[in-house]
């Protein structure tokens, strides 16, 4: 596929535009990370912490190439996908650090934060579930009479054994809505390597059971990811219906920051599976002359001092007050039930 | 004219599709075939492209439901059975009840559950769930004993900004029956006098308001007048009505078709006493379905649930303390 | 793999004696099921009625496969395979007509059948339950140092749809377990065609998904049906993992006695997947030379008077009595709770 | 020496595993791992074989387990978080808890909850389900608050025939520890008085028998004896323990971490008005978390929840009636 993208004149030049906001993308979230690695050793963020490191370039790659209006269910690995998407570095401080002013305002934390009417929808923690809940958002704009329209979500090779993820993607395979599934195969889902996960020779081969288009992609290069998530996301923005796309990558980092991912088996990592997608894309970058490694490194540092000031920033923001929550769960606030 | 409750379920159904654009009803065999029990009858023609079969998937059913909902659609989803909705139970108390509290974003759903027990359906299709969901904030559960009530709370239900699990009774499908369709009604959250009364409150929902009004009515025989509470919505359950009903009779019968463990008559017994203690001049009292599964054979099944003579039973037993 | 049976000597023999063993055994399901018919429509049955008219070559083919010590849960329309698998005409009429003597005591009903502990797994309404259930009894016997042993459960093309089938045959991928899952795609699940139900070209597709053996049979054809899930559970009892089998037939009858199955698209009827599996097998069987019509019609006919006379006998035995019943649903009496 | 809850939970699996060659453990990590919480920490290693991972698959994993029962196990399920057991619902209470109703064939599994609040965890790893099991008749729901329970009552729910919900507290994991385990233990089904008194009851169970302690003690200082029954089993439920108490103190207050529709605190005022009326002084009273979502923020979640002080002020109040 990459001939038709390499066939229009200045082709090179969009992609390697396109790479390096990925990258840049990439970057922030990985900073980000680092820092809410060091917030959570120093105590500040009293729920966990779970890190996409390893896995920014197929994220990226989905938040990247979906548009305003499209619909994304980000999952747990997912801060370079989210920031393509819209998500900011300010926002993700304040939901970790439960700002008041953040978007779940204290009273959802860390990745389970979105902006439902913007897109952005707000993972639940059960795996799986969100691949129906797009699946029907997408079935709404097409009752609405909305078309090309995308509805994009993530999921990991153990969130494939659940229930939820068979029903969802039957479903929009049914009604041929332009849901697009990637799944983030980095072996291990906790402790649980994919030999005790699932039995197909690859989690690809659960497309055609489906009906649905399979798209095998190289998670550890972004220019793959973009280059293979692009043509996915296009066939379903086409018509062609869901898109189940399978990334191979390691996760370079513990389940969450309490682990030290002991049970990963260390030939992995010397694999090419086990490579870490941002330096083979920013050796990419300098090696085709889009940028030089000091610009690599300035980029790093401007972003380490943004995401510094503005978690300094948000530390100081007003906590969740309890006496300022009105405890209604509804929104017909005639509902509610009142107990004695 | 006359009008079955199944009926009336359909017409709030039609007449929802009909003047609201953003309505849209998914389930399986709602669409030509018009549902297990007809409740969508004919609506797939009426309503080209809105009245949508779906495979047999009850977590993905609900699971769409939301998103089309986040989306601005007011789906109605059908359950075939109540029983079936355990299925699709983390979609519904896990992202339908949280969505709003969680996101601002508010989750206009309604969830069909075609609900209790008939003679011989068995431990799979009798289930009467509505403690279940009570349980968890941010749904809203109702339970309408009368033709007239399931068709203007169904339509209250679409309505409303926030997920609500719809118990329709089974056994009231074909029997109940009235003349017309209601015009106005009583708005959800307040309870309904069904019968008034003077020397015990039997404080009922669902099919049992019916066994409730029949052991009144052979009660009044003996001169004693029972007052019979109609809940309508079990949450928000509305206390006041219920203590109010209380202060006139004293005496408190409360009688669920569905298990007692935490059930509809434990909540309502918890909130009087706590809220009324000084109007009892008797302990308060409840009548549930024995706590077995349901059983299949009739003669089994008409002694596990509660029974008009069952409750006049423990009414009489309740008056003479 | 037919050849396989014919190099034997005296194979044709056997086989022989295998299907018309098989033929009367469909024979008395289909001669009981119409009893079952004509007592619902006589008001003599409470439930509703599930008959298996049209799959009887399949489900037999899953029950005289079967050995005993072997596990089988059977589903809605498996009345020939319970038989195979040695259930009776007795039980059946006492479980639909609620004697207190069947073996659910008039406490469940119908279809909802078995002897847990026997093998005979009583399923569940619920779709798909029962292959995690089965999947579970062939782990512990695993456990329990026992080989050689089978478990085969029965779902429809509309029970492909549950997330209960995908977890639960997902496991026993993972587990390599000797489960056999036979899916009679009977063109219809109560209403719903395939084409509303899933998209892939086949539910034989899936298995690839799942790393198990996929086995397509025409289920019109006894002898088909018998030899391919002869060699399915072969290959499952000699350590081969699950076994995944698509029979392709069409239900010959209403979702349940209640229901004219006038949605059933009339073009299907006169394909070759509409023919009725036991009015072929009769005539196969009479092609052959095994039996002649006349025996066919004997063996209708004995079959009748013994259906007759059971349901006579079962509609004199006693109902449960409620009074007789300690209404517990614990085995241990003394964690019972009390309610006053 | 010195052992924690979680720890006891941990040694319980092992003397099962070792005094039982029919147990074995399936769920999520639970091998190599040892399981989220450490619970399974080198039993994969010790018992070889018999401590099996799962995949994410929370409906195969209690099927799976309920199979392994009718053949003759004992298996014991971890899942990850009481709050992911939402989607083994269905196998837990339409297949595990009719088991033995329908078909005379008891099963004996235990599925291991992880549950309730601890600060941080948000909407999805901080939930008490006990109530919604215990409305299903077929289940026996246990929620120990101690050491010594932690370890007794599970060993006793792995030697039970039927299925048995285990709440474990993770807001006890740690905190709580104790001498020794304990070589006896009372039988599931009996409460237990934590702590004597003769003013006021209080009834709790899990964690809130620490903050009713706590609570206790605080107003201890004005005078009161407050009596803290630990419910232990909350189904069964034991009601004589609870009706003895409140026969001392003549006053009730339920303290529960669940949300209060239909709760464990619903059923037990229900119970003792209804058997022990005329022992009340007062009307009996509840107190449980709000009705949302358990919040992410600690600040958020310390209000939620009922603390130690909340207790006490409710017990305060009711003192005064
Ligand atoms: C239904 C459900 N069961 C269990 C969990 C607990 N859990 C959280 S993350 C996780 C592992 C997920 O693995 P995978 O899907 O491969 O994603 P990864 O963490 O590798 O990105 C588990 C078991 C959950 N969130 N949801
Ligand atoms: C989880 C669940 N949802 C819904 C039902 C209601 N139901 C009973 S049978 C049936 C259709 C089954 O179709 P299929 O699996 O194709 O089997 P068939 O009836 O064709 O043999 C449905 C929807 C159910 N039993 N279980
Ligand atoms: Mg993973
Ligand atoms: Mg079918």
């Amino acid at each position: 596929m990459s001939e038709v993208v390499k066939s229009r004149p200045g082709a090179e030049r969009d992609q390697g535009r396109e790479i390096v906001k990925a990258y840049r993308t990439m970057l922030a979230a990985r900073v980000l990370e680092e820092k809410l690695a060091a917030l959570y050793r120093g105590g500040k963020i009293k729920g966990g912490v779970f890190l996409g490191r390893g896995q920014e370039a197929l994220s990226v790659a989905v938040g990247q190439n979906l548009r305003p209006g499209d619909i994304f269910a980000p999952l747990i690995r997912d801060q370079a996908g989210r920031m393509a998407f819209g998500d900011t570095i300010l926002d993700t401080l304040r939901t970790y650090l439960g700002s008041s002013l953040g978007s779940m305002r204290g009273r959802d934390g860390n990745i389970h934060r979105g902006r439902p009417r913007e897109g952005y929808y707000a993972m639940i923690s059960h795996l799986g579930a969100m691949i129906p809940v797009v699946t029907g958002g997408l079935l709404a704009r097409r009752l609405q009479g909305q078309s090309g329209v995308v509805g994009a979500t993530c999921i990991g090779d153990g969130g494939t054994s659940t229930g939820a993820f068979h029903e969802g993607l039957n479903a929009a395979a049914v009604e041929k809505l332009p849901l697009v599934v990637v799944v983030a195969n980095n072996q291990y889902a906790y402790s649980t390597p994919n030999s005790r996960q699932f039995a197909c020779a690859d989690l690809l081969d659960k497309a055609i059971g489906y009906g649905v288009t399979g798209h095998k992609v190289d998670g550890t290069s972004l220019a793959d990811c973009l280059r293979v998530i692009g043509v996915a996301i296009t066939a379903a923005r086409a018509g062609g219906g869901p898109q189940l796309i399978v990334g191979d990558l390691l996760r370079l980092v513990g389940h969450g920051e309490h682990d030290d991912a002991s049970y990963v088996d260390p030939t992995l990592r010397r694999k090419p599976v086990g490579q870490d997608c941002i330096e083979l894309a920013g050796a990419y970058i300098i090696q085709q002359g889009w940028a030089s490694a000091e610009q690599l490194a300035n980029w790093r540092e401007e972003l380490e001092t943004e995401v510094d000031a503005t978690a300094g920033r948000v530390m100081r923001e007003p906590e969740p007050d309890p006496a300022d929550e009105d405890w209604s769960a509804l929104s017909t606030r005639e509902l509610e039930d009142h107990f004695a | 004219m006359s009008i079955t409750y199944l009926e009336a379920i359909r017409e709030a159904q039609a007449k929802a599709l009909a003047d609201d654009p953003r309505v849209f009803i998914y389930g399986q065999d709602v669409g030509t075939f018009g549902g297990a029990f007809k409740a969508t009858k004919n609506l797939a023609k009426e309503f080209p492209g809105r009245v949508i079969d779906s495979p047999i998937s009850e977590d993905a059913i609900v699971g769409m439901a939301i998103g089309a909902a986040i989306e601005g659609a007011r789906p109605i989803v059908e359950m075939q059975f109540a029983d079936f909705s355990t299925v699709g139970f983390n979609q519904i108390v896990n992202q339908a009840a949280t969505l709003y509290y969680r996101t601002g974003v508010s989750c206009p759903i309604v969830v069909r559950l075609p609900s209790g027990g008939t003679a011989g359906s068995g431990p799979f299709h009798s289930q009467s769930m509505e403690a279940i969901y009570a349980h968890y904030p941010g749904l809203v559960v109702l339970t309408p004993a009368t033709v007239e009530d399931a068709y203007s709370m169904l339509l209250e239900a679409i309505a409303i900004e926030d997920p609500v699990i719809f118990c329709e009774h089974k056994f009231l499908y074909y029997h109940l029956k009235a003349e017309s369709l209601p015009a106005e009604a009583q708005p959800i959250g307040k309870a309904r006098i069904a019968r008034p009364g003077r020397d015990l409150t039997i404080v009922t929902y669902g099919a049992m308001v019916h066994e409730s009004l029949a052991a009144a009515e052979e009660i009044a025989a003996d001169g004693f007048e029972i007052e019979v509470v109609d809940l309508r919505s079990i949450k928000p359950l509305d206390t006041d009505t219920v203590l109010a009903s209380v202060a006139r009779t004293g005496r408190l019968l409360c009688v669920g078709e569905a298990w007692p463990w935490g059930g509809v008559c434990a909540e309502v017994i918890a909130r009087v006493t706590a809220e009324g203690f000084g109007l009892l001049d008797a302990p308060p009292m409840r009548l549930n379905a024995k706590d077995t599964p349901v059983p299949y054979h009739p003669a089994l099944w008409g002694t596990h649930r509660p029974t008009a003579s069952a409750v006049a039973a423990s009414a009489r037993q309740l008056l003479e303390i």
